[in-house]
């Protein structure tokens, strides 16, 4: 194994890209966008995941098999996710995460 | 939800509405909501027109009406006027009548079938008909000299007698009728993927066709028994024999069924015309110029879309004072709004296709 | 790591393709203005209503039923390459895990979310 | 003649490295030779399979086709590309100008990676990869988006209602696809296409899996949207879907894209199925890549000739048909592979 | 030299993401930020091989491309009642965010720049797929076959959710 | 059984496939065509009477009959069919008692020019040419009629008075 | 009984300067100008260049579906059939979006009311765009000419490259129209001719 690319990269790559979902996650109005947002975080865990798994346990396969378990839980997650979304857009003319502020609907 | 609706102009230009027919519809996802229908495009005026011209002289125009059944439409005039004039047609006319009359019932009807394969996206089923519709139009040009458009039909007869080779040419295509007729039910008919886009689409129960003042197959199509060359016979149709084919549900693959078989029927009358058909004259003794006395008749023959009537009122000049016709499809499509809401968008493209619908006859 | 480059390689032409088509046909092709040519088309009248309808749930149904169908398969193929490794343990393990899945669907099935409407 | 391609190949490889530059240089001028090659070769496929669909349709519908431009009309297309190049591109106003363009643009990424992966015959395979086919129908399905994205910038009633249909239609049709493959995969226990060739060698895979090779029809022919299922190009109810708004070049691309899509499916059809590039009763003095081109093209040759059989059907109809009858038929014949697989194994041992 | 070119690759690849990322979440159409997403879930597939994970890449571009993000847009068209310009706008916390975002990264970069990686120098085996399928469905059985579960409860959840209203909901 | 059309559906078409074509190759290739044939119309300068039936009988005002009396006779000066305006009916065919005007099987009217549709058959030299020979059997018959009525005078008189008025007739003989 | 109205008896029905302007007027009302005929620019024009995409043009029309009256049965449909065969020369690709067509084959009667979707679609269509007019409807309005409803020639409202009279012309005729307009592209002497 070579040494011209070591995990600090694919981390810092990882978290850069995990700051820019958190940004998202916290700063848009769209719920759609706040769940996008929230796919590019999973996203960046997915990459740190594989990356450790290049670097630390090549053979033992556990950062592929955990991120095959996030894209899973993440595909559940958006499906649900936007379910809810249209649901409550059903009921109230609002995708606008600031007017959801009731608790009942 | 509430979905947001959603206006969609079919046509003018529309491959698959026949011409310049215009349907809006609301959509509500796929489904129809509301059909609003806007016809007129290919108003020509037809019927004012007409009243600038001799009668002799109307007679091409009818041909611009349903030009898919031009002779058809040339009957119903020329029935009316010898109606008015009380001309009695030679035997020979009315058989030759009757042969070109059915000939080009099945023509219409395998323009009807051919654009109803093509609509539901059989491109193949349009070309065989359209293949074997070329030798009725090759027989139509022989007697008549124009293919779609012949003004074959005159006050009291017809143009011409029967050309040399013409009869043998008909028999064959009569005994080869039944062999297409096969292949359209092998190829378009029988294919599961047509039957289920057409069965149980759209049906119009019997009463609803009568109080929609339906005619044609479509009226056929629902059950009910109403043709009028057996119903009211004209011309010489109390002489043959043949059988009304009738649908039960009058849905879309009924409607279109039908007109399958009633291209056997029409073969089976001319068949009976071509063995009857008499020596003779074959036209009646009218004046050159044409001047009916002051009155007024109206004559109905079953064209290929339904009931095809024709209203002429003379006042005694040789130029008619207001002809109008009663034009199937155009009463036909009466319905059509009403009977696609809830129909979803690609059943609307095979209900106006089952429709058969001529624009130059709905527009006028 | 050497076949991922042609791979990116092919994609990049793929690409360049796309725009080389497109470029040369902007250099040669003959322009004009008039008044509806940049006009939304709608059979040849003017357009009507907007396109921007709201539509359906059905489209977001069959997407969702995709989607986790799609994530079953991310584990059919590995278990199918290791078929033989795996042996009857394996088989009946996927068996569960397809029958779960097939549950889901037979409740899609039976809600009507497999009409189209 | 069997080894021709890889011979030049080689041949070219032979030549520059003795001319003494370096391997990476070396290797992507050979990657670079080869794509030239395969992209020479998928456009020729397809300015031809457009020609043969207009000489198939026609001879189905007792006509004679396109005869004029060129000897048996076979420059017939390449005029229409010539015009299709020659016509102003409109890019009509309310619509996003860049993404207009992009889709066309895109439309060809998705199968001209796809062909990177393909192998032409014995040892003529650019890359070998081990997840070949998973790869195959992972970037295949990308077309989807691009078309998505075509119907969607139109800013048009018909490209909406269009582009929205064909995607839910692809993607349905995408799980039927990839559990039909999952049957071979199963019999063959690799992902890797060389190997399911090989592993055909004694029985092909659409004697072991009939039901999957049909499922494999069908859904490929939903796949490229072709009748029956051609409801993107539904022409008698929504123009031409998607792509209504798309003129010259632009439509050009999808046109011809279309045509890539239906050579890749049938590729991977002959390849899963119908044994790759081996040939069947010993006849082995034909070489192994005129009989993948001759397997590829008694595909295409069905789907023309569904094509210009049937009518089209009815969305909820091709939607119920998918979900109701291929997904289940498919799961099911994994559970009889399944069994029968294990049963074999085990009565072997 | 094999490692220059990857660190080429991951330069241009990491490039991607994050340039594709930030059009995420800065541009105002809301589809349009669906659309850049796609290209950055490319890239991450790309990162992926540059990680040997081929088969998680290839999942990558069938799921999340080709899946995820057509539903996302089929939800947007769903819900989306007004112009989809002005389709994405900011909120309120949008100085905090980006003060939140930036902290992380700097920390996380931090930590992962100081960190000593003992690094295993054993290759990832070229065969992924048939070497962890059996892993998964032996040592992580109970998560595979709860991942079953929560798929199908995911999906019969979501169905419960957008059921349409019956009656009245939908008329005029 | 579900399938068993499409099957039949396959089975019709692949028969097509290798069957008969049934295309005209047309530039080449013609069909014949009836003898009834509305074409291109053809008009005959010699056989029309100028009687305007064949301007009556059409339906549109195509033909445009322009005449000339020259020596108290009809003469055709002009003889213009506005194809533009035609419905090839054939009414105008068969009103003409002359087979005047006739309908051609040439159907390739196509033109560049919406002004040249139009075919003005009567040519200036023919219009001449009848004139003259108009005038010349005028003249003639003129003649005819004047030595027939000459002679019949002439032979009235000589009936009537064969004896008495001899020597006129002689004079005006000798003048003519 | 007498009868008012339709008074045909002039014999003169080309229509003449009066009858063009209230032709033009009654359509402006309709919404329905003549086609504004842009000026037509290029950024690379080589005269071989060209002429090889002139070649190209002329070997493949794709007409627009789009029928308005009997003439399209014949025009647009028996001459793709089995008998005819339009797509021998490469003309058969019926496109229903005029983005797609280059030539608009109008085939019918065009009446006041349709007038201003003909001019629409024909402005819609990238250029270059072709067009031919087809009928005695389409030349000149044909049978109805003394129609209120009928516009006098499609060339009042869009320009016209070749005119095709006939009422319907047959299908083969319409083979040699598209023929006479190929020889129009490949050479435009010809017409000047
Ligand atoms: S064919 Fe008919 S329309 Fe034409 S000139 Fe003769 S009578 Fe008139
Ligand atoms: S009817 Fe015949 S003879 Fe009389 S004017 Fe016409 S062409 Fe001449
Ligand atoms: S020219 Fe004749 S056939 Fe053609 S549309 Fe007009 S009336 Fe009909």
């Amino acid at each position: 194994m070579g040494t011209g690319l070591n995990p600090s990269y694919f981390i810092g790559l990882s978290a850069a890209l995990f700051a820019i979902g958190m940004y998202g996650a916290l700063s848009k109005k769209n719920i759609i966008s706040v769940l996008i947002s929230i796919e590019l975080m999973l996203c960046a865990v997915n990459i740190n995941l594989v990356a450790f798994n290049k670097f630390l346990t090549p053979d033992a396969f556990l950062g592929q098999i955990f991120a095959i378990f996030i894209i899973t839980v993440a595909a559940a997650e958006v499906g649900l996710g936007l379910a809810l979304i249209i649901a409550i857009s059903r009921r109230r003319e609002t995708n606008n995460l600031d007017d959801l502020d009731w608790l009942r609907w | 939800m509430k979905t947001q609706e959603m206006l969609i102009n079919v046509g003018p230009q529309h491959p698959s509405t026949h011409g310049v027919f215009r349907v809006v519809l609301t959509l509500d996802g796929e489904t129809v909501v509301k059909a609003n229908s806007v016809p007129g495009y290919l108003h020509r005026g037809i019927e004012k027109i007409l009243e600038s011209r001799t009668y002799p002289q109307v007679l091409p125009y009818t041909d611009r009406l349903d030009y898919l059944a031009g002779l058809l439409m040339n009957w119903g005039y020329v029935n009316a006027m010898e109606e008015l004039m009380d001309t009695e047609v030679p035997e020979r006319a009315e058989h030759i009548r009757v042969i070109m009359g059915e000939l080009q019932r099945i023509a219409s009807h395998l323009v009807a079938t051919a654009a109803y394969s093509g609509d539901v996206g059989g491109l193949t089923g349009f070309i065989y008909c359209f293949r074997d519709r070329e030798d009725i139009m090759d027989m139509i040009e022989m007697v008549s000299g124009a293919r779609l458009t012949p003004s074959y039909m005159r006050i009291g007869g017809v143009a011409a007698d029967l050309p040399d080779g013409f009869l043998e040419k008909c028999q064959k295509f009569i005994d080869y009728l039944p062999t297409a007729i096969e292949e359209y039910n092998g190829l378009i008919t029988g294919n599961e993927i047509f039957q289920h886009r057409t069965k149980k689409v759209a049906p119009i129960t019997a009463e609803r066709a009568i109080n929609m003042s339906l005619s044609g197959p479509i009226l056929r199509a629902s059950g009910v028994n109403y043709d009028l060359r057996k119903a009211r016979p004209y011309s010489i149709y109390d002489r043959f024999e043949f059988d009304v084919p009738l649908g039960s549900n009058g849905d879309c693959f009924d409607r279109f069924y039908l007109r399958v078989l009633e291209m056997t029927e029409s073969a089976r009358i001319i068949r009976q015309a071509l063995d009857k058909l008499p020596d003779g004259p074959i036209n009646a003794k009218v004046p050159k110029i044409i001047k009916p006395a002051v009155g007024e008749a109206y004559a109905e023959i079953e064209s290929s879309k339904g009931i095809m009537g024709v209203y002429v009122v003379s006042d005694g000049s040789t130029k008619p004072y207001r002809i109008h016709f009663r034009r199937p499809s155009f009463i036909n499509l009466g319905h059509f709004d009403e009977l696609i809401q809830g129909w979803k968008i690609a059943d609307v493209i095979a209900i106006l296709g089952s429709f058969d619908i001529v624009l130059g006859e709905v527009d006028c | 790591m050497s076949e991922w480059v042609g791979v990116a390689l092919f994609i990049v032409a793929g690409l360049a393709f796309g725009i080389v088509g497109i470029g040369v046909s902007f250099l040669v092709h003959p322009r004009s203005k008039n008044r509806y040519k940049l006009e939304t088309y709608e059979c040849g009248i003017p357009a009507e209503g907007s396109a921007w309808g709201r539509f359906r749930t059905q489209y977001f149904t069959f997407a969702l039923i995709f989607v986790i169908f799609d994530v079953e398969v991310i584990y059919l193929f590995p278990w199918a390459v290791s078929f033989v490794q795996l042996g009857l343990a394996g088989l009946i393990k996927m068996f569960i895990f397809i029958f779960i899945l097939v549950l889901g669907l037979w409740y899609a099935w039976k809600e009507g979310a497999l009409e189209w409407k | 003649m069997e080894n021709i391609f890889v011979n030049a190949a080689g041949g070219i490889r032979n030549l520059l490295e003795s001319a003494g530059l370096p391997s990476l240089v070396v290797d992507i001028s050979i990657m670079t030779t080869i794509f030239v090659a395969i992209l020479v070769f998928v456009l020729l496929n397809v300015l031809w399979l457009v020609y043969m669909e207009r000489k198939v349709s026609a001879y189905i519908q007792c006509r004679i086709g396109p005869n004029r431009v060129g000897p048996m009309g076979i420059f017939q297309t390449i005029a229409d590309t010539v015009k299709l190049i020659s016509k102003e591109i409109i890019i009509p106003k309310n619509t996003n100008k860049k993404l207009f363009l992009l889709a066309p643009v895109m439309i060809f990424m998705p199968p001209m990676a796809v062909f990177a992966v393909t192998p032409f015959g014995k040892g003529m395979v650019a890359l070998d990869l081990n997840i070949g086919v998973y790869y195959f129908v992972a970037l295949a399905s990308l077309s989807t988006v691009v078309i998505w994205m075509a119907g969607w910038t139109s800013n048009n009633k018909y490209s909406l209602l269009g582009s929205m249909r064909v995607v839910a239609q692809m993607v349905s049709y995408e799980v039927p696809l990839l559990l039909s493959i999952v049957g071979v995969v199963l019999l063959t226990g690799t992902m890797n296409l060389t190997g399911i060739i090989t592993a055909q060698q004694s029985v092909w895979m659409i004697f072991l899996q009939p039901v999957a090779f049909l499922i494999y029809l069908i859904a490929a022919v939903a796949e490229t949207n072709r009748t029956p299922f051609d409801l993107v190009e539904g022409e008698s109810e929504i123009i031409t879907g998607p792509f209504t708004e798309y003129s010259g070049m632009g439509f050009a691309f999808f046109f011809l894209a279309e045509y890539a899509n239906v050579l890749l499916v049938s590729m991977l059809a002959s390849i899963l199925f119908l044994g790759g590039w081996l040939a069947p009763f010993g006849l082995t003095f034909i070489p192994s890549w005129i009989w993948l081109l001759l397997k590829v093209y008694l595909v295409i040759f069905l789907l023309m000739w569904f094509r210009w059989t049937y009518p089209r059907t009815r969305i909820d109809q091709m939607m119920a048909f998918c979900w109701k009858v291929l997904v289940p038929l498919a799961i099911v014949n994994i559970f009889v592979t399944g069994i029968g697989k294990y049963l074999y194994e085990s009565v072997r041992w | 030299m094999e490692n220059v070119y990857e660190l080429i690759a991951f330069i241009l690849l990491g490039g991607m993401v994050l340039g594709s990322a930030l059009l995420v979440v800065t541009l105002k159409n809301l589809v349009h930020s669906v659309l850049s997403l796609i290209v950055t879930f490319i890239a991450v597939a790309g990162i992926f091989l540059l990680l040997n994970a081929d088969f998680l890449a290839a999942v990558q571009v069938l799921v999340y491309a080709g899946g995820v993000c057509i539903m996302v847009v089929f939800a947007v068209m769903l819900v989306q009642r007004t112009d989809m310009e002005e389709s994405n706008p900011v909120n309120w916390r949008f100085g905090f965010a980006t003060l939140l975002g930036g902290g992380i990264f700097i920390l996380i970069g931090l930590f992962a720049a100081r960190s000593q990686w003992m690094l295993t120098g054993t290759e990832v085996p070229k065969d992924t797929v048939g070497t962890f399928a059996p892993i998964l469905l032996t040592e992580f059985v109970i998560p595979f076959e709860v991942a079953a579960i929560l798929l199908t409860v995911a999906l019969t959840g979501a169905l419960l959710l957008v059921k349409e209203v019956k009656a009245n909901g939908d008329g005029s | 059984m579900f399938g068993k059309g499409l099957l039949k559906g396959l089975k019709i078409t692949i028969g097509r496939f290798f069957g008969k074509k049934s295309t005209v190759q047309y530039p080449e290739e013609r069909l014949p065509l009836p003898d009834r044939f509305y074409g291109k119309p053809d008009f005959h300068y010699d056989k029309c009477i100028a009687c305007n039936l064949c301007v009556n009988a059409c339906p549109n005002k195509v033909i445009k009959l322009g005449t000339e009396t020259v020596e108290k006779k009809k003469v055709v000066t002009g003889y213009h069919f506005d194809q533009q305006y035609c419905l090839f009916c054939g009414l105008c065919e068969e009103a003409c008692p002359t087979d005047a005007i006739k309908f051609t099987k040439d159907f390739e009217l196509t033109t560049y020019d919406r002004d040249t549709i139009g075919i003005e058959f009567v040519k200036q030299g023919q219009i001449d040419k009848k004139i003259k020979e108009v005038k010349q059997a005028a003249a003639e018959k003129a003649a005819a009629a004047e030595k027939a009525a000459a002679e019949k005078a002439a032979a009235e008189t000589k009936s009537q008075t064969e004896e008495a008025d001899k020597a006129e007739t002689t004079n005006k003989e000798g003048g003519a | 009984m007498e009868i008012t109205g339709g008074d045909n008896n002039s014999c003169d029905q080309q229509p003449n300067e009066e009858m063009i302007d209230e032709t033009t007027k009654r359509l402006k009302r309709l919404g329905a100008e003549p086609a504004v005929i842009g000026e037509v620019t290029r950024v690379v024009s080589v005269g071989p260049l060209e002429k090889i995409l002139n070649l190209g043009r002329a070997n493949s029309f794709w007409p627009l579906g789009f029928g308005l009256a009997c003439c399209a049965i014949e025009g647009l449909m028996t001459s793709n059939t089995a008998r005819f065969d339009l797509s021998r020369f490469g003309y058969e690709v019926m496109r229903a979006s005029p983005r797609q067509a280059d030539l608009m084959l109008v085939c019918g009667t065009v009446t006041k009311k349709a007038a201003p979707f003909v001019v629409r679609l024909y402005e819609q269509m990238p250029d270059p765009k072709y067009v031919i007019a087809m009928g005695s409807c389409a030349i000149s309005g044909g049978p109805f000419v003394d129609s209120y409803n009928v516009v006098p020639g499609v060339d009042q409202l869009i320009p016209v490259d070749v005119y095709l009279p006939g009422c319907p012309p047959r299908p083969d005729a319409t083979i040699h129209a598209f023929m006479k307009l190929k020889e129009k592209i490949l050479n435009l002497e010809v017409v000047k001719k």
